[in-house]
């Protein structure tokens, strides 16, 4: 066991997958020698020189070949570099990846993974923060994945890739090397569909995931809170949801994405609906702003501060 | 060397069969009686199950149907040379070819009927479902050929696509990772003149659809597309150099539509009947017909015989269609994962 | 004023734009000669032959043009087939048509209108039937407006072709010949990010939008509801929806997009957000499946039937 | 005649300043001693501005860079040739374009410090803010073009985009609706022999970028992209083209990227010292002196003199941009609509 950052958590779930099985193949721009631009695939292509393969620069045509690869039997793991140019692939992904199985009645599947780095932290240049996975849980076919530590990434990305269906796995870039943890050499899998207490409190439920996480983590001191990490956004697991709203009968939800329409919107919905009655407050989002992301020296004041959360956090307790 | 010519390319057509029903001894591939009357019966089955699904479809027994008159040469000659084992991934008006391969023409009535059931390719075939997007498919294809490649095996893999589908991003991503990756896959463009509305010169200033390939690295050819011996030819060659390495090819079967776009189209809104009429002599049966005449081949009674066989065949694949089971509504939830969602466990109590 | 169907509406909406504004230009496939496969466009191309162009099949070609010529000054009206080949756009109006203004601080801007068939009710080939609004919801920089009548079809695409801004028009296929309605000959614009009370009532607010606004008035019969037609969803009439919230503390949301994170979330959200208090039960969202949109033999199974919409009408009031 | 030749294609290659210095009088075009050493000087100032931008990037004032060393003959000598009022779309690496039509150098250093700004093009240039999706502006010069067309202006368009940039969707639909409607738009392709890490030979099998043209019915040329008149011509020849109605050109600029991809790349992680040293002999701004020597245009003294200018000119745009105030919060929100929204207008309040 090693404490590593999630970069290497992640070369590490990639490098034990193919080597168990052969069917595990990577595809992407500069994933090869160059490692990719987060050097995430690094000293893969080294060990796995047949199965790696740098592609032009086309993203569509990348989520499409993956397609192509999985329905004949490979589990393809592609790379979009970031997920601002993810979009070039929404027609392969709503379109193709996520209907195959049931276009052909299961006869043809998609046993793919694509990642992709995702979300504000390293003030790069534009579309290089995105973090509209609320995009894609909206289409039914899709799973959404998003880790939030070295340990979880490893063990999610290799359900992931064991998972018989599309899965669309967000890297937070803010966090890649930020932290470093204890990760076991041994592989493991941490199941999909489930969230991870990882703080028990009783009177707010705090529903976060990726890079928020961490700022939810600053945020709660002074506050008896239960902090949940989603890990799978979609499909996401209402029972473990449910059962701390029952308990907490606050809610905050705390993500990176504009407002409108956010995956905060979602669970804000799903809570009210089921769990009513147990509500002692509003549930609040605390969002980035309804506008367009902006550059490296405005992005601080796009996605929630400290304070906003703080903020939210007293309102429920006040109400 | 100051203005220099740095790259020389040729683009060249393949006829082998007249429309006189003559033919080019020196092209002509080497195909069998048996081998010529099946393509006939082919020829004839996908006519009649066209008509059929039409037909159907004015009854209201069938949804929005794409008709594949006029194209069937481009279709059989092409889908006859596949083996089982490669894999096939058309766009929607490809009736023939999923004929052509031994597909259950009850699950293709089924299929137009609105049914994904109709689309669950037997076991023995590797067809893939119609990819309704224009063009979004060759990427599978060339995926899939890279797959075969990695894995060590022989097959090779065939998309299927129309001159509209030529100028979707998709295609040119497609081919150009094919090149690039020099892949055991054949792109088959059936330009039929006509996307919908649009007429071929305004899909693409381009002269030919094939000379899209050498953009790529690799060869295209174009081949009459009503002249089942040329496209056979044409298949054939880029499948051997497929499966020995060499790469893709572009072929481009220039063919017409003689039917409307789809039975939700009306083509004399912006076609004209003589544009049409000019065609229906280049009518690919009927040279297929003089060749097997003179050959001794064909008759009006063998034709006769075979119209009469698979009208009742065709006739009693409808009966099975329409015999079998409605789809049930689970199934909407079924197939969306291999696991229902805790979600949809309970979405599933309130159908 | 004549009857006419939204078809007409929308034709004539489009027909007076061009008259007025030299710089409406029409681009998609099909919308010359052929008028469309609606026939949305029919005979406008004889009367501009110089403003109306077909284009090849390349739907983010058609709006990556699209953007290039609101840049320069014109107002282009480009028209998807259909909505489930909008996704290969999403590129262009993510990346560049929502951004333009804000990446050149105003110096450029993109008042483009994408007009799109939408939704279920023609039992078509599969990828005819989407109703992903959601998507484009989430995304600051465009508008959505989806139109339900004839009448409010015409005033609200005049309002989109004359905004500033682009707008993504979802024209509801059900409907295009569904209702006939007087239509005033007179040129007359709807303003956008304002809702409509269809009628007024004091127990229920129901809100719904597109062919589905229909069946929730089919399905009120016995209930003194309020029901609003959203009309513009991005950005949507806040004030208007709280309003009735307040009066009537019920209320229930029915689209026929797939549940999750779809529009239906926001609005049950920020409602819960802001009016609480005045909640007597719990927000309800009738929705389509969580789930392939399925061909036409399962259609009628997928969208919010009459019997679930009016059970959700009887549980808010059960409550 | 079964198996014909149905389309020829054959792609040229221009060059006219060699690396000696030679020039191919014949092909020269007509540049006055003031056109050369305005070139001279754009050169230096380019130079310059890439080299400032590098260090200060270093010192942590500016955010990620990418730098234009080597490519500055491309850039320059087909930015000289555009009119103010052309409509100019850049990718990311154009700063010698943008910096050839006169664009406040002050503005690039803010908008390279992440600051949308620096993007607000003056009111009397028409050049388009940086476009991060490589290769997806591509249709937005086809679209302006288009516009020009239909209002009737003698306006050109021009798109600049990379060797990777040729591989996208987006290229491929906007060259292909440029080619159908015969649009006035040049694109012009600094082939840099890299995307990043993936050489050219991997980005497409095509022996040229300048050949996927014809894919689009029109012409493509290669030019030596370190050769500035070759560039220039080559450019103005196809302005000339577009503005008379002939359609669009493909330019493919044959050049080197000398320095690493951006500020975030390491270069030597996938190329060799060998690989970049070759192409230093190829250097554009050395042939260019040599000419201009051999023309009594150039002197040490002068070079000093230019540079010592251009140097305290930098340093002054640095001064200013340093000095400009910080952007205001509240302009995330403004610049979203032209009007806030209902909720924008609550947001506002929060900041
Ligand atoms: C991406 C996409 N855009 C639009 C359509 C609607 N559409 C269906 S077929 C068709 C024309 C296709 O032309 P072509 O590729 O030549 O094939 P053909 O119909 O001639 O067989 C169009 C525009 C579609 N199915 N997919
Ligand atoms: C659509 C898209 N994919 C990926 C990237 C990340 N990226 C930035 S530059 C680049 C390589 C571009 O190569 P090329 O077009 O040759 O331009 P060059 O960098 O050589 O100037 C890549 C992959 C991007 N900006 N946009
Ligand atoms: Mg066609
Ligand atoms: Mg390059």
């Amino acid at each position: 066991m090693a404490r590593i950052n999630m970069v290497q958590a992640i070369n590490l779930a990639l490098r034990q997958e193919m080597e168990k099985d052969r069917d595990v193949v990577l595809i992407g721009e500069d994933v090869g020698r160059d490692g990719g631009v987060f050097r995430i695939t690094e000293g893969l292509v080294e060990k796995f020189p047949d199965r790696i393969f740098d592609t032009p620069l086309a993203e569509s045509g990348i989520a499409g070949v993956a397609v192509g690869m999985a329905a004949y039997g490979l589990k393809p793991v592609a790379e979009i570099q970031f997920m601002g140019f993810i979009y070039a692939c929404v027609e392969q992904i709503f379109s193709h990846a996520s209907r195959i199985r049931s276009r052909s009645r299961g006869r043809y599947t998609c046993p793919l993974v694509i990642r992709t780095p995702y979300g504000l932290g390293i003030k790069p240049p534009e579309l290089h923060s995105e973090s509209t996975e609320a995009l894609f849980c909206h289409m039914p076919g899709i799973k959404v994945v998003v880790p939030s530590s070295p340990y979880n990434a490893k063990g999610l990305l290799i359900s992931a890739i064991r998972d018989p269906d599309p899965v669309v796995f967000l890297e937070p870039t803010r966090l890649y090397r930020l932290i470093k943890e204890e990760v076991p050499e041994t592989e493991y899998a941490i199941p999909l569909e489930k969230a991870r207490i990882v703080q028990e409190g009783k009177d707010i439920t705090v529903i976060a995931w990726g890079s928020m996480l961490h700022r939810v983590l600053e945020s709660i001191e002074g506050f008896d809170a239960e902090v949940i990490d989603l890990m799978t956004l979609s499909p996401y697991d209402e029972e473990t949801i449910l059962n701390s709203v029952k308990k907490t009968g606050r809610v905050v939800i705390v993500h990176e994405a504009t407002r409108n329409c956010g995956f905060g919107a979602e669970l804000s919905a799903f809570i009210a609906e089921e769990a009513m009655l147990h509500l002692k407050s509003p549930i609040v989002r605390v969002t980035g702003l309804d506008a367009v992301i902006p550059m490296a020296r405005l992005e601080d004041y796009y996605a929630p501060a400290k304070e906003k959360i703080v903020k939210a956090l007293k309102k429920v307790m006040e109400y | 060397m100051p203005e220099t010519i740095i790259e020389k390319i040729e683009v060249k057509r393949l006829q082998i069969l007249y429309e006189n029903g003559n033919v080019d001894e020196s092209l002509m591939p080497d195909l069998s009686d048996n081998d010529l009357k099946k393509m006939f019966e082919l020829f004839i089955l996908a006519r009649q199950f066209d008509q059929r699904a039409l037909k159907l479809h004015a009854e209201g027994r069938l949804g929005t149907y794409a008709s594949i008159l006029g194209q069937e040469a481009s279709q059989i000659g092409s889908a006859y040379t596949l083996e089982k084992s490669d894999r096939v991934f058309p766009s929607f008006r490809e009736m023939g070819v999923y004929i052509t391969l031994g597909y259950p023409i009850w699950m293709l009535f089924q299929y137009w009927t609105g049914d994904e059931r109709g689309m669950r390719t037997p076991d023995d075939l590797n067809i893939f479902p119609v990819s309704v997007p224009v063009g979004t498919h060759t990427p599978h294809a060339v995926g899939a050929a890279f797959a075969a490649k990695i894995k060590g095996h022989k097959t090779a893999t065939a998309a299927y696509f129309g001159d509209g589908g030529s100028s979707k991003g998709d295609f040119h991503e497609g081919l150009n990772i094919a090149g690039v990756y020099k892949l055991p896959v054949i792109f088959i463009c059936q330009n039929n003149q006509w996307a919908i509305s649009l007429p071929r010169e305004k899909q693409t200033a381009a002269k030919t659809i094939a000379q899209k390939a050498f953009g790529y690295g690799f060869e295209g050819i174009q081949v009459d597309g009503n002249d089942i011996f040329a496209v056979y030819k044409a298949t054939k060659d880029a499948l051997a150099k497929a499966r020995a390495g060499s790469g893709p090819t572009l072929i481009e079967c220039f063919t017409y539509r003689m039917a409307d776009h789809t039975t939700a189209d009306d083509a004399s809104r912006y076609r004209s009947k003589e544009d049409v009429e000019k065609w229906k002599a280049r009518d690919p049966l009927l040279r297929l017909k003089l060749y097997m005449e003179r050959k001794g081949l064909w008759t009006q009674q063998y034709e006769d015989e075979v119209k009469k066989r698979v009208t009742d065949f065709v006739d009693s694949e409808i009966k099975k269609h329409e015999a079998a089971a409605m789809p049930e509504q689970k199934d909407i939830l079924n197939f969306t994962y291999k696991e229902l969602t805790q979600r949809q466990k309970k979405e599933l109590e309130t159908l």
